[in-house]
């Protein structure tokens, strides 16, 4: 299989195009900002943007006008508060005579699922969730499933397969085998529902690095079309073992994004100003990155066996 | 500040996440979601309930986090956990199967029978404000075995009715809750407690919440006057303990030093 | 959580009843003869035995009389032949005047999705499998369902929910945390959709080296009922990185279960003349089990970060 | 012995592998099933298709055995390769998904077109024979992109009515499969080779086979013989080339040196 690796630039040019359908996962952890900049910089328009919990990423994104429409299950700035730009995008009040953002809305399982029914390649996926709730009415996608083994009914979700899914994670070889410790999310879903998977990593490693441990590969190269390689590219968010959330972002985006002008301001300071994530992490500053550091908490090492 | 413990002040949502913690007492696998939840259950693993097994959406069992969870995806949920699965497994094999035994939910608006809001306040389609959405607690709250509810209140949060039931909790009351909820295959049976920064309420057999405690410094008239209804207040309503020096110290030293929770 | 490690003797007079469906489960890697041997030992009668792939140890088992019904989706010696005292009861040439097992039967991914929605407390599960087959007719718990998105049809699967799951894995703690590398097989849903487990171990660890690396954890104590810790309790099939499979054993199966009579000389002699796994150990002897231990190849360890 | 390469006898079944695994060259994904496919498959992978992925049902990707996997769950085939997962996601989000390319197949009887049973011989309720079944043959069948077959030629196994459908190929024929496989969203197309001990047999537009080679030493009355229905033979049959010394050492020393699939 020959190598993916490829710049970001490339990787969203070739891969991204207006109107897809965008799925941009990591559950708080691993969450793909340089790749939602690198959006944001070429300008790409009318994309649906999928994600179970939109975060800072897609305020920053919706702001920046990439998206028509938002398919997600829980909309806000964890452990901070409300995702303002997106906000200014639904609520009419603020809306005015602008173009509404338009959503499409489940629970964290009927994201999921929906993910695994894209990903499996199933016309829908059953669970136990929904009932009595206004969750369908607001969205008629959810609808009920007669068990055929009794009278029993519960809810379905239809398949969701992005355009693109874009994954972060700490290592991928070249061929784009990717291996993951901590939160997995959704991301492996996300990727095997896709047509097209850009995985960016922390590092590129061997493949014997990779084949050493097959247990820890969530996706396979098999479906990566490309693979870039950006340390700290998942900042302000995390990556388990290589360095921790940044927290004060988190809290600083508040007041931010309550202000549009501050809003776009910030863009054009720290995405639209600058050539890629190269250049974000050396304004960030050694200093800064040093203090997200953890300590050491080796997993320890098992034995496969040789079987020649 | 609403009251003194040992001669130390505390103020209003510190109580409020005490008491909600020592409800936490004898669980053994508690659901812990965004917010409010995230700091009174690992309070409650620190005093009340050090062997209660955390789970958090985010995919973790068995979670020991060395810090107050920045969020519930934090990395310090992960490091020492007993075990990391997808979110797939997570909300199928151990929530959907009956695994939990109490779902913590946080709640934007609530009504007499525990049916909660955490979506839209107005209408569905043009909102007057957007909240976050389910998240999880749509399913929790069908599928923990128990439902505890963490929330301050206030008459624009107390309603008589809510603007969109995001989470269910006993229906229109105990009866008709009962029934869809066993016809219906759920694994929970609904809300057990809700906690608030005035006092804990209990549902009753009509699945009604009712006033069981009131917290030191609160009084029935703060309680009446933030609510939409007439809220029951039990006939043998007790005072709530005031927090101990030491449960003091631990939310203030360790879990919630920067007081974002509870300023 | 208190410790559930016990013996295998105890587990098994504890947790499995006569009448129970019972899963021993692992795909070629990681079967638990050790815990069906002490059924047959303990004559539990009237078993309905779930396995994918029944494999020698339900030749054995049904051999020695313990079931009345198999529920399974290939029923063979891997990589020799049949599986000849199941065809005894099975054929009507054989089973003559004797009771017929009985059977269900399904695909390997019918069996999983089984499991699937058991583990997820399910009603059914979908699957794009058994179109134009003829084993929907020859097992009537296969069944068409309509998908709500569109005209399509696929089948379902409905939940299977074993009394008690035995998994055998490489490692576990005190309280049942098991942590298992190299094929995953169907143990985890297997686990999770019954009501009681087992876990066999080739070694106890502490819960430290368990929480070292908690993505490698395939079932939390959470669900476990005992912990029994046997070393080789996999034999003759095999355990990454401990020891290969006994090939020659499965060879030689073939012409003992041909004959009913030696059959049963093999089971007195090696079940019921013993009294547990470790004088089944003794009697391969060391040199035996000298042959089986692969090479070293480790996984490497990986960093999680300490975040206090 | 019915050959010989380079002046070295060779055996009907080493021919049959031989000629399955250069039908493999330039395919991409292989699932690859328990048996003859097996050394076939493993054949390829270690001359015209290097680089083929090899795929095992038992939950392995990028396979990479140091020796002849023993069965499709032996160690050798999980240490090196590229993923171990779950079974549930090799069928769902590996073979469902429609990511394998070939599936490799053996069979107990076949049909003209290419429809196959391995589950009895005999009424399914009080067989004659009980075969071992589908196991992920019904599966791979409707949905790897191509499904390959290798087995033994004899009246008894291709016959002009299968016992029992345990995996379809072009049903009654093209027109019906392929509009079947279409309109009920099935990821594969169907057979599209059967090699057996005496040739190499692909499908014509009709969804019928063909022989469209002859192993070396077999003669068309032998093929003829071996066969339940009067076969289709093509116009432009040729003669399969006989296993060079290398096939012949990979199978004899590397793959089978105890000859268990190829005596």
């Amino acid at each position: 299989m020959p190598g993916k690796v490829t710049t970001m630039r490339d990787a969203v040019a070739d891969l991204v195009r207006d109107g897809d359908t965008v799925a941009i996962e990591g559950f708080t952890h691993l969450i793909g900002f340089s790749a939602g900049h690198e959006i944001i910089r070429q300008r790409k328009r009318d994309l649906t943007l999928a994600r179970m919990t939109p975060d800072v990423i897609y305020d920053q994104m919706i702001a920046a006008g990439v998206a028509r429409k938002l398919i997600f299950s829980w909309l806000g700035n964890p452990g901070v508060g409300g995702l303002n730009a997106i906000r200014r995008r639904i609520e009419p009040a603020s809306v005015g005579d602008g173009t509404a953002l338009e959503v499409e809305e489940y629970s964290h399982f009927g994201m999921v699922a929906r993910y695994t029914a894209g990903a499996a390649n199933l016309p829908f996926m059953p669970l136990r969730s929904y009932f009595e709730t206004d969750l369908p009415a607001a969205n008629p996608l959810i609808r009920e499933i007669r068990s055929p083994y009794s009278e029993e009914t519960v809810y379905a979700v239809p398949p969701l397969n992005p355009d693109v899914t874009v994954v972060h994670a700490q290592r991928a070889d070249v061929a784009g085998n990717t291996q993951v410790w901590g939160l997995l999310g959704c991301q492996k879903e996300a990727a095997f529902a896709a047509e097209r998977v850009i995985v960016v990593v922390e590092e590129l490693v061997d493949e014997a690095v990779i084949r050493a441990d097959p247990n820890r590969t969530i996706i396979p190269g098999l479906i990566v079309d490309a693979v870039v390689v950006e340390p700290f590219g998942a900042h302000p968010s995390y990556v388990q073992g290589a360095y921790d959330r940044d927290n004060r972002f988190y809290l600083d985006w508040d007041p931010i994004s309550r202000d549009e002008a501050a809003t776009q301001a910030w863009l054009r300071d720290w995405v639209y100003g600058l050539d890629g994530r190269a250049a974000y992490v050396e304004k960030l500053g050694d200093a800064h990155l040093a203090s997200l550091r953890p300590g050491s908490a080796p997993s320890g090492s098992v034995d496969y066996g040789t079987y020649a | 500040m609403t009251g003194v413990a040992d001669d130390v002040a505390f103020s209003k949502s510190e109580m409020m996440i005490v008491a909600a913690a020592r409800e936490l007492a004898g669980q053994r696998v508690c659901f812990v979601g965004v917010g409010l939840p995230n700091i009174a259950v690992n309070l409650a693993k620190r005093t009340v309930a050090p062997d209660m097994e955390l789970v958090y959406e985010a995919g973790v069992f068995g979670a020991r986090p060395a810090r107050l969870p920045l969020s519930i995806g934090d990395p310090t949920i992960v490091t020492g956990a007993t075990a990391v699965v997808s979110m797939f497994e997570l909300f199928a094999f151990y929530l959907q199967r009956g695994l939990v035994d109490v779902g913590f939910l946080g709640a934007a608006q609530i009504d007499r029978f525990g049916n909660i809001n955490t979506t839209v306040i107005g209408d569905y389609a043009a909102p007057r404000t957007r909240l976050p959405g389910s998240g999880g607690a749509c399913e929790i709250a069908i599928n923990a075995r128990n439902v505890f509810v963490i929330m301050r209140q206030s008459s624009r949060s107390f309603v008589e009715r809510i603007d969109f039931r995001t989470s269910p909790g006993n229906l229109g009351g105990a009866e008709q809750a009962d029934a869809i909820r066993r016809a219906g295959g759920w694994q929970g049976r609904g809300p057990s407690v809700v906690v608030t920064d005035l006092g804990i309420w209990h549902f009753d057999e009509t699945g009604e919440m009712r006033l069981d405690s009131l917290h030191p410094g609160a009084t029935l008239d703060e309680v009446r006057e933030t609510i939409a209804w007439d809220p029951k207040i039990s006939p043998s309503l007790s005072p709530t303990p005031a927090p101990t020096a030491d449960e003091l110290r631990l939310v203030r030293e360790e879990l919630d030093p920067e007081g974002i929770y509870t300023k």
